[in-house]
């Protein structure tokens, strides 16, 4: 067990940069054996180089972007729901409103 | 025309005189004795239909020929009897409703109950 | 009908009926036994119809058993006994007895022959699980569990009314091969069930119930929730829909939809639930296609997806169970204090993203395969473009944003021993279904004549999952991926609970500036109304009042009269 | 022995009656009783048991063969009803033993128990008569006895609603004998059989019409319809509980009874179809006392009588199912029956439960009462979802039997009705329900020694609410034998 106090492993940017570049190394020998390895394919788009690789990365990216584009749309403050003017102060009589018997509909 | 159906009039006379009496008097003594009225006018209207014109008392007799229905007036002695014992219970429970609320008439036991 | 024939549903009644009555040791036994007990029996069944019984004159079949459902059995068992040892040190009866409930309500539905039974447990399904969500005891998950209800009875009525019309014209209880090529009334009721199905599939636009409620529930009631309705709702679809078009475009727009939503989303509860959608997505496709192995690869996914997916709840459940935080804004560098639980996640990381040797990749595969035999070049890409995405969410995002990124300074340390128990035994299921699949496949309903570990399949794999993952690293390295925001995204529940509100506000507002007068004539109305009836029907009501006897009897003879009259003229 | 039982059943508790008094020490009297009462119910059974076996029993009394004598007839109907009634007393009385000597002073428990079994015969001797002027004598004899029975109760209020019930009720018999009268002048005969075959020929006559008007007027003044219940709530509050929970079971279903007996079964459908609108007004009473007597019970504070005002709201039910005038309608109204004596036992059990803990049925002083009598309340909770027809007991079963049977017809606004009606019961049982599970106990602590009801009394109560429910979900039993006696009467084979 870690003593939780001392840096973590990925703590320091040396080990990281070292795992990354195993990733690379990975990454790279991967593309190599596309060319290597001979393989059966069923859709033709299958049978161009990197088209696996290439697909992957372009998806991901294509990804996050426009997930960055929806959030621009989408993004609502983290208590967007909870503050609503309570239907029930609009359909009871502000005079008497605790006496009123309308249902919070918003519930 | 009329007085030959003499005996349905008084019947019917009868009937109303009763039920007459339960809804008008508030007395529970004079409910009882209205119901009996009641009562008497349908037995009455029993008898009457048995009777046969002319006709004898059903005892069995070489002498006579026509006797009048005798099953009615036995059925309207046990509906008699059946009366008698309405009446009795009812009498007893307007004793007992006397000791309990002190009074026998209606709208006194109204207002006493919706206290 | 002998003990070992009960359907498995009883057993889990029966137990959450007995926990009430046990304490401590004996309730934690009766909890662990249950599922091992009516697992054990459901294992020596043969298959076929095991009980009928007759009720207002419809014979019911509650339980039926054959090589679909006892797969759906076995995995049900499993999550079930997973989920409760997970949860083993939860002294809460309400989510013990509930979660019994929901898992036996789950049994029930698979194991239903019939069209009513199943609309029972459909219902049951609904009714128990929103216990779980209840039992976080917050307003919040109040709210979002009432509206997880009120969505989930909707579709049991749907069902209910689909049912009774297809019951109607095709005169058959059985629960069988349904479709969507009925025309007339049938076509009308097989519409409705289908529709009813979806909503407990998370179809999109009905699948906001699912992303609201199961992040609310506690840590651990979200584990049994994400076992059950969505994988009985992907049974009836195999059972009553395999084949159908369609689904092969909504499971294909379900892949991909959430990914999107997982991969903005704060809450990593809530991302788990939007890759759960992606994940039935698969599923659907592969009931859609219909082909053998396209409906085996749905089920095995089905299978595997409970397992690991209910592993990842399980460490985020012990994240959020250890730190009281489960924002990836307010998470980092947990690895340091929960090392077991990383790996632990990690597993299912690697399960949910179909790495080789991994669960995942031995059911996915089949389902992507089928879509490419059958020609649904289209469908092909947009599942390997989910398969990427599910990778960069799931695989990714969770266990980076919440064991490494930046260090949040928080400080924990393991799970409960018994949480530990249950992730590893995920963990262990996920490894060994990935070594062996033969062991879900000759579970299987149709013969399988499939291999997952060819050259090709792992290689392309491989490589898709290495670059979207090079992806992640490039965006991060170049600050080009979206940071953590503690922030709500907008998704289809914005119509009822935003719009629909607003909407009503709006009227009601009208209402308010321009016809008050309106609303006080109606408010009158409804006083006086009530009014009204109390003084006819209040104790001192003219009805209830004690009348005298003389106006009884004064009535009773003008009924007579009345009487009289109606029947001589 | 076995050709005998149509009288027996009738007179072992006619017999019993009197030898009561000769009985010493309460429990002995209690023991005695409930042998009598037992023994009929076996006669029931096997009543039951032969009449499904070899068709209708005819029983010449004394030997002189129908029409001339007096003959007791068995037929489905009749036996159904004769196993209610006796089992209902049965169960009822098994229970009611804690309940009668708290309630009733030791003086006159004797009497009570003599009046109990009059009352018992008198019901059995209506549903066994095949003559019409036997009923009207059984009538006046399980009358007279339920007078007594209900002048009995603790409050003085109970003597005044005896008295009504006695005005009223005798009035209504009165009718009945009226209309009996009628049918005697104009066909020369008394026994029902008889008389069926006998009116057709007449039928024209106003007479006639007229014998029926006041033969069905008197039997709804017994049976409490709407607009002539008004004695039932009174006589129901306030009697000792052990004589609500019997009334409510059996004297209000012979009532019912009746109804089917002389309309369907005297007159003729062909007859009774011809009287004009009369379906379509039992349809609008009937539905009309669902809701005004739902709609009071509503506001009852007195549980006793609330559920006394749900019983005429239930009858409501069954006079729909009546006036519906087909075999499925009085299938579903036979049904009903049983069902609702079933579970307006349990609740009235389960109330004499409560007064004989507490001493009181108001509203207010059932708070908390489920800490305290946990099985009472459970047993309340179920008896009342069985009141308001939840799938799984008995009353869902025979409002859906109704509910079909007015969809049968195309009345669906009926139906529809119906099922609104059922939620006006909703909500009186929740207020019960709230109070009894939600409420804080008024009693503040729990030293003022209140406890679970007596094991006697709960177990007749359990066995009632269990057969609530197992009769909710395993429905042969009493839906065939329904079946049996709605196409019987309706078939017009007498």
């Amino acid at each position: 067990m870690m003593n939780s106090d001392s840096p973590g492993f990925f703590d320091k940017p040396a080990n990281v940069k070292r795992v990354l570049r195993v990733f690379y190394a990975c990454c790279a020998l991967l593309l190599i054996m596309d060319v290597v390895i001979h393989r059966h394919v069923v859709h033709p788009w299958e049978t161009l180089i990197g088209f696996y690789p290439l697909y992957g990365f372009l998806g991901c990216v294509v990804l996050v972007l426009l997930a960055k584009v929806m959030r621009k749309v989408l993004m609502r403050d983290e208590d967007f729901y909870d503050h609503q003017p309570r239907v029930v102060d609009l359909v009871t009589d502000k005079k008497d409103g605790a006496e009123s018997e309308a249902s919070d509909v918003d519930r | 025309m009329i007085l030959d159906l003499f005996n349905y009039w008084i019947v019917v006379i009868l009937m109303m005189v009763g039920l007459f009496i339960i809804v008008a008097r508030g007395n529970l003594v004079k409910k009882i004795i209205g119901l009996n009225i009641f009562q008497t006018s349908v037995f009455v209207f029993y008898i009457s239909v048995g009777k046969v014109q002319g006709g004898s008392a059903p005892i069995l007799s070489d002498s006579i020929e026509v006797y009048s229905n005798p099953l009615p007036h036995v059925l309207i002695l046990t509906a008699i009897v059946v009366g008698v014992a309405t009446t009795a219970l009812g009498l007893a429970l307007v004793i007992r409703i006397k000791e309990a609320y002190g009074s026998v008439e209606e709208d006194e036991l109204q207002v006493i109950d919706n206290q | 009908m002998w003990i070992a024939e009960l359907p498995s549903f009883i057993y889990f009644y029966l137990g959450a009926l007995l926990l009430p009555l046990l304490r401590g040791w004996g309730r934690n036994l009766v909890l662990l036994a249950i599922p091992l007990v009516s697992g054990f029996f459901l294992w020596q069944l043969p298959e076929g119809e095991h009980w009928q019984v007759t009720l207002l004159g419809f014979e019911l079949t509650p339980f039926y058993t054959d090589r679909l459902s006892v797969l759906f059995g076995y995995v049900f068992h499993i999550a079930a006994f997973i989920a409760i040892v997970y949860a083993l040190h939860v002294r809460d009866l309400l989510q013990q007895v509930a979660s019994l409930m929901y898992a036996g309500s789950a049994l029930g539905a698979v194991f239903s022959g019939d069209l009513i039974s199943l609309f029972v447990f459909w219902e049951m399904l609904a009714v128990t699980s929103v216990f779980l969500v209840f039992a976080r005891r917050t307003e919040r998950a109040y709210r979002s569990g009432m509206r997880y209800l009120m969505i989930q009875v909707m579709s049991g009525l749907l069902l209910l009314v689909g049912v009774i019309l297809y019951v109607q014209a095709s005169g058959s209880l059985r629960f069988d091969f349904i479709g969507l090529e009925h025309v007339g009334t049938a076509g009308l009721a097989s519409w409705l069930i289908f529709i009813a199905i979806g909503i407990k599939c998370a179809f999109p636009f009905l699948h906001t119930w699912l992303t609201d409620a199961y992040p609310e529930s506690t840590p651990t009631g979200t584990i049994f929730l994400s076992a059950f309705t969505t994988k009985v709702a992907v049974y009836a679809l195999a059972r009553g829909y395999p084949g159908t078009e369609l689904l092969i475009y909504i499971g294909a727009v379900m892949t991909c939809f959430p990914i999107f939503y997982a991969v903005i989303e704060n809450d990593l509860r809530r991302v788990l639930a939007y890759s759960l959608i992606n994940q039935v997505g698969f599923m659907v496709v592969g009931i859609g296609i219909g082909t053998a192995l396209a409906v085996n690869g749905a089920v095995a996914h089905a299978f595997n997806d409970v397992i690991f997916k209910g592993l990842l709840f399980m460490s985020m459940g012990a994240v959020l169970h250890m730190t009281g935080k489960i924002n990836g804004s307010e998470l980092g560098g947990l690895y340091k204090s929960m090392p077991k639980t990383t790996i632990l996640c990690i597993v299912g990381a690697a399960s949910i993203s179909a790495f080789p040797l991994f669960s995942g990749f031995v059911s996915k595969s089949m389902v992507m395969t089928a879509a490419l035999n059958n020609g649904y070049n289209v469908i092909w890409l947009m599942l390997l473009f989910a398969s990427a995405g599910v990778f960069h969410h799931a695989g990714i995002k969770i266990p980076y944003f919440a064991f490494f990124a930046h260090d949040s300074g928080i400080r924990t340390s393991e799970p409960p021993t018994n949480m530990l128990i249950a992730m590893t035994i995920a963990a262990v299921l996920c490894v060994a279904i990935g070594v062996y699949p033969e062991m879900v496949y000759s579970l299987l309903p149709h013969d399988v004549d499939y291999t997952p570990y060819d050259t090709t399949h792992v290689l392309a794999q491989l490589q898709l999952l290495f670059f979207s993952a090079l992806a992640f690293v490039w965006l991060n390295q170049r600050g080009l991926y979206p940071p953590e925001l503690p922030s709500v995204n907008l998704d289809v529940e914005w119509f009822y609970r935003r719009l629909l509100p607003r909407l009503f506000e709006f009227i009601m507002g009208l209402f308010w500036s321009l016809n008050e007068v309106l609303r006080q004539t109606i408010k009158r109305f409804l006083s006086a109304l009530g009014n009204h009836i109390h003084t006819h029907s209040g104790p001192q009501g003219i009805l209830a009042k004690t009348w005298p006897t003389g106006r009884v009897v004064f009535w009773v003879a003008m009924i007579l009269a009345a009487f009289l009259i109606l029947s001589l003229y | 022995m076995l050709i005998h039982l149509p009288i027996l059943q009738v007179i072992i508790p006619l017999l019993g009656a009197p030898l009561c008094l000769m009985v010493k020490g309460s429990r002995f009297v209690w023991g005695f009783t409930l042998l009598v009462s037992l023994l009929a119910s076996m006669i029931s059974v096997a009543l039951l048991w032969q009449v499904e076996a070899n068709g209708t029993l005819s029983y010449a009394l004394g030997g002189w063969q129908a029409p001339i004598g007096i003959e007791y007839r068995i037929d489905i109907l009749s036996a159904y009803l004769l196993l209610i009634v006796s089992c209902m007393s049965t169960i009822v009385l098994l229970g009611g033993y804690r309940s009668i000597e708290k309630e009733i002073p030791v003086s006159n428990q004797s009497y009570f128990y003599v009046a109990y079994l009059l009352c018992l015969a008198g019901l059995l001797g209506i549903v066994a008569a095949g003559d019409a002027f036997n009923v009207f004598v059984f009538l006046e004899i399980s009358s007279l006895a339920s007078y007594i029975l209900i002048g009995l109760g603790k409050d003085r209020r109970a003597l005044w609603a005896s008295f009504q019930y006695l005005i009223v009720g005798t009035i209504g018999a009165t009718f009945i004998l009226i209309g009996v009268g009628y049918l005697y002048i104009m066909t020369g005969t008394l026994n029902m059989v008889d008389l069926a075959q006998r009116i057709p020929s007449v039928s024209e006559s106003t007479t006639v019409l007229v014998a029926f008007a006041f033969l069905i007027v008197g039997v709804c003044l017994k049976l409490a319809m709407f607009p002539l219940h008004v004695w039932l709530p009174n006589a129901y509050a306030f009697a000792p509980s052990i004589v609500t929970a019997f009334l409510a079971a059996s004297a209000t279903k012979v009532a019912v009874y009746l109804l089917f007996r002389f309309s369907f079964g005297v007159f003729g459908i062909e007859l009774t179809e011809s009287i004009l609108p009369l379906h379509e007004v039992f349809i609008g009473l009937g539905l009309a006392g669902v809701f005004a007597a739902s709609l009071v019970a509503v506001f009852q504070q007195n549980i006793k009588r609330l559920f006394a005002y749900s019983s005429v709201a239930q009858i409501g039910y069954m006079i729909v199912g009546y006036g519906l005038d087909s075999v499925a309608g009085s299938m579903a109204s036979l049904l009903h029956l049983f069902n609702h004596a079933l579970m307006k036992a349990s609740l009235f059990m389960a109330l004499a439960a409560v007064v004989y803990r507490l001493g009181s049925v108001q509203l207010k002083d059932l708070a908390g009462l489920a800490s305290v009598m946990p099985w009472t309340a459970a047993a309340i909770v179920i008896g009342g979802l069985s009141l308001v027809g939840v799938p799984l007991t008995v009353g869902f079963v025979s409002k859906w039997y109704l509910v079909l049977a007015a969809l049968e017809q195309d009345l669906w606004w009926v139906a529809l009705l119906l099922v609104v009606g059922s939620l006006l019961a909703i909500v009186y049982v929740w207020r019960i329900v709230e109070q009894m599970y939600f409420a804080p106990s008024t009693s503040g602590d729990q030293s003022d020694g209140t406890r679970e009801a007596p094991i006697g009394l709960l177990t007749a109560l359990w066995i009632l609410v269990i057969a609530n429910i197992y009769f909710g979900i395993d429905t042969r039993l009493p839906v065939g034998v329904a079946e049996l006696a709605a196409e019987h009467i309706f078939g017009g084979r007498l």
